[in-house]
């Protein structure tokens, strides 16, 4: 198996699970009891927070675990803007965040709330004089990602986050794909809160975190318990928690390294697909972009196709973001970038990990070219584009 | 998610291509919903004595073009009118819910090049 | 070590370990992705659905996984309360929920909703009549768990589902505490909601499911991706919605066996230390009682003191809920049985497992009286007492 | 939670117990807060020559109590008014944060134990 989709989801590393499984059946106690079995899970938590802020820039208690990146967004968006409702109800973030803050930006619009979802261009970048220009004494947050999910475009952050701060604006990122390979330093980049998520970085699945910069005014998500400092109650999961801090002190031991080795293999992936692969693009800018991302629009043919051609030969790969697959409608990021609907049904998204071999990447390019051949021969629309002359390009 | 049999016609499609000189030819579907659909026919006598199909789309897409040439093929023309999408997904042995309209695809891209077919004779 | 304290947390059984492992390194696939390794965590993921709602009598696709009981809380009251507000603005819960449900609904109330806190009886128990008493044209939802989990007091669910049903109230139950231990049906019962929560029955912890009637109006809590129907977005914890249902599962193989076993063993514990330690009374109704709970007041001391000493021998237990250590109040659950504060403070909870033995329970009760002693030696209060003639009891 | 220190204390508490004819005693707190000290003296010439302390409360008031009386035996009346809880919390190494008011309480038990034994004193 060839596994390419590291940005819908990773494996869980053998040493996350080591350090995992004494929690689940040794030192199973509940932080929040008083005895012994107790108190080490507790300090192992405490561990884990500290690992975590440090890797941001963010002091210990300013770390919050959740139980998922979404979660985290959901909290982060909806109780700024329920607790500052008084300031004002204008919330600015982009046509390409992930759904887990459109939709629940969305949700807020039907309390009231009005959201100015920015543009992008065709590289999927935004105009940052854009945010200056809708920014109004009525916002109270702008919820921007730090890089995206589907094309990999990185963003302004340290710029946006100056804007907020001299304006006084809570800064909110999803940095879900961000967290463990980029460098983030929130108190540098003025960041107020950001969305992290476990299994985006080899840790396990149902377990995020959301940065609150001290003295910044939430509400609280879920109510319950004392736990998270009254912040976040439930019972702590913690060998997930245990696991996503482990996990992310592995992502970033000789990061820059690791981002050389895959932006090099990124970039040989990327320039065989556009020169071997006729009539193919690729999304999302070049140079402002995750290291592990490629995606491309192949044209005349449809991605789920493309994509049960490559898992018949045990490739994964997704087409669009995963969570998108199963409606109808192409990638909105992909419309966003400006994408006409039947070449964004095209789209083919390629994320590679730190242990891709350059033996993979050729291998997939190989039955990528043939099963495009193949659905292409299948296509009427290349039929099309062939008795019109073929040459209309992308 | 997909049944064996239909991942089957993804990966063999049956009757696929192109027929030059065809009795009728229907093309049904949207690009920009993701799914085209077309269909040549040859008609001898009323009977489908040859079906071609090709298709820009998902694998249920290619997989219910496929079956539905099967389906049609050596029948009269009333018969193939008579194919329904329920057929086409009986014989595939189902689809997942939000796949069900590629197989209403395949009934209107029959009828489309039946009907192609019916305005060309009336022509001649 | 003995661990006593089984209401707080339980270790995760190896097999429910050995069940979710291959789920975190080899089948880690997204459960919305396309290609064959995440078709595998899927159906197993659906397989894990199954599995809950059998044992709960309801219908797969009427599970909802979440992180937590606490999520499975504060989603049901919430959004249930949210989504039918235009019909009314009334809810009825009792005094004694544990604070998941109590603080949500402190929250509602802030937003407007009208909540009624109903009282109950020195053991603990609710009036049936009460709740016929305080419904009127407003109220929209019953919220009231099935099994206390400081006093081990379990509710008249059926009695109060009848009631529901037949006002056309939906009813909601935190069953966190019973799940795994008591014979659920919601048809039978008439339940519209259930909350329940992994680490309870030796499932892992930071995952949790909520039942929600099929036609049941609710809103949704997290927004995202397409997750759980469209219902609950976030990445599905899939490694812990397996060890849940296989805990689960586990949890309810000879189930009256086991209890029978569990209530011969946790009547023995209540009878000796009422009967060998003075001044000692059981909380929470004798008959109607979780089988693992026994719940005592120990005059003239202070429960944390007696937890450090029981610590001092590797026994582990708990004094009110875990989560509401750390407060200074005494547990809000022994105050609404009438406990006067001193009393309250005193409090002892021992929650047994199947594995518990008579060895360990004898162990527990010698090192209890030797605490109870060196404690009451050092009181001021158990001085003046005996000073009054000792002759005041509780 | 709780330091080496606050559990040897709470383990084994220094002049725990009663003194029949103390010269001061001090009681202080409240059974419906979980926590109640009392602390006896015994004093010649201004100093204290004894002390013993009773407590119903959490680990932290009993070490806080075991702790107070050690800092305060064979000091004068007036060294041991000024032990401050801050001076209890260093000696224990400190508290959990939710425990700082026990510290208060110790403070505040030697305070009423002094008073008490200079009304007595005033009275004879
Ligand atoms: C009755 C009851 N409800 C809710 C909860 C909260 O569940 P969780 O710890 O999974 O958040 C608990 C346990 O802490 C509980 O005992
Ligand atoms: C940018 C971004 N935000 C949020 C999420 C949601 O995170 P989770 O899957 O942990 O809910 C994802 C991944 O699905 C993501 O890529």
């Amino acid at each position: 198996m060839i596994y390419l989709d590291n940005s819908a989801t990773t494996p869980v590393k053998k040493e996350v699970v080591d350090e995992m499984l004494p929690y689940f059946t040794s030192f199973y106690g509940n932080p929040s009891s008083l005895y012994k079995l107790s108190r080490d899970a507790k300090r192992k938590l405490e561990e884990a927070r500290e690992k975590v802020a440090k890797i941001i820039g963010a002091e210990k208690d300013e770390i919050y675990f959740t139980a998922s990146g979404t979660e985290s967004d959901n909290w982060a968006i909806k109780q700024i803007a329920r607790a500052n409702k008084k300031k004002g109800n204008h919330i600015i973030t982009t046509k390409i965040e992930h759904h887990a803050v459109l939709h629940t930006c969305m949700e807020l619009e039907k309390e009231g709330f009005e959201v100015t979802y920015l543009d992008v261009d065709s590289e999927g970048k935004i105009n940052i004089g854009d945010i200056e220009k809708h920014i109004k004494g009525t916002t109270i947050l702008i919820t921007i990602m730090y890089a995206n999910n589907e094309i990999g475009v990185i963003m302004p952050i340290a710029e946006i986050g100056n804007i907020a701060r001299e304006k006084g604006i809570v800064f909110h990122t999803d940095a879900v794909q961000a967290v463990g390979k980029l460098n983030i330093d929130v108190v540098k980049e003025n960041i107020d809160l950001l969305s992290l998520s476990g299994h985006k970085f080899n840790g396990p699945k149902g377990v995020g975190a959301l940065y609150i910069k001290k003295g910044t005014k939430i509400n609280s998500f879920m109510h319950g318990g004392g736990q998270e400092k009254g912040k976040r109650a439930g019972t702590e999961n913690v060998p997930g928690i245990i696991g996503l801090a482990k996990a992310l002190e592995l992502s970033v031991e000789n990061r820059e390294e690791k981002n050389k080795k895959l932006v090099e293999l990124r970039d040989y992936l990327i320039d065989t697909v556009l020169s071997e692969v006729p009539h193919s693009r690729l999304n999302g800018d070049r140079v402002d972009r995750l290291p592990n991302n490629a995606n491309f629009c192949i044209r005349f043919i449809e991605g789920e196709s493309l994509l049960l051609g490559l898992d018949n030969f045990g490739i994964c790969a997704s087409s669009g973001s995963a969570c998108t697959s199963g409606s109808l409608d192409p990638s909105h990021v992909l419309l966003a970038i400006g994408l006409p609907h039947e070449i964004a049904h095209g789209s083919l998204r390629l994320t590679l990990s730190d242990e891709t071999t350059k033996e993979e990447i050729d291998f997939t390019i190989e039955k990528l070219k043939e099963i495009i051949q193949r659905l292409r021969a299948m296509s009427p629309l290349y039929e099309d584009f062939m008795k019109n002359g073929g040459n209309s390009d992308v | 998610m997909y049944s064996n049999k239909v991942m089957d016609h993804f990966n063999n499609p049956r009757n696929m291509g192109e027929i030059e000189k065809a009795d009728g030819v229907g093309t049904v579907g949207n690009a920009k919903c993701g799914d085209i659909m077309r269909i040549y026919l040859v008609i001898e006598d009323n009977v489908i004595k040859d079906v071609k199909f090709k298709t820009f789309g998902c694998g249920a897409a290619v997989a219910t073009s496929s079956i539905a040439t099967e389906l049609i093929k050596g029948k009269t023309v009333d018969e193939a009118l008579n194919v329904t999408n329920k057929a086409v997904m009986e014989a595939l042995d189902g689809l997942p819910t939000a796949k069900i309209h590629c197989s209403l695809l395949a009934e209107e891209a029959i009828k489309a090049a039946i009907e192609d077919y019916k305005n060309k004779k009336g022509v001649e």
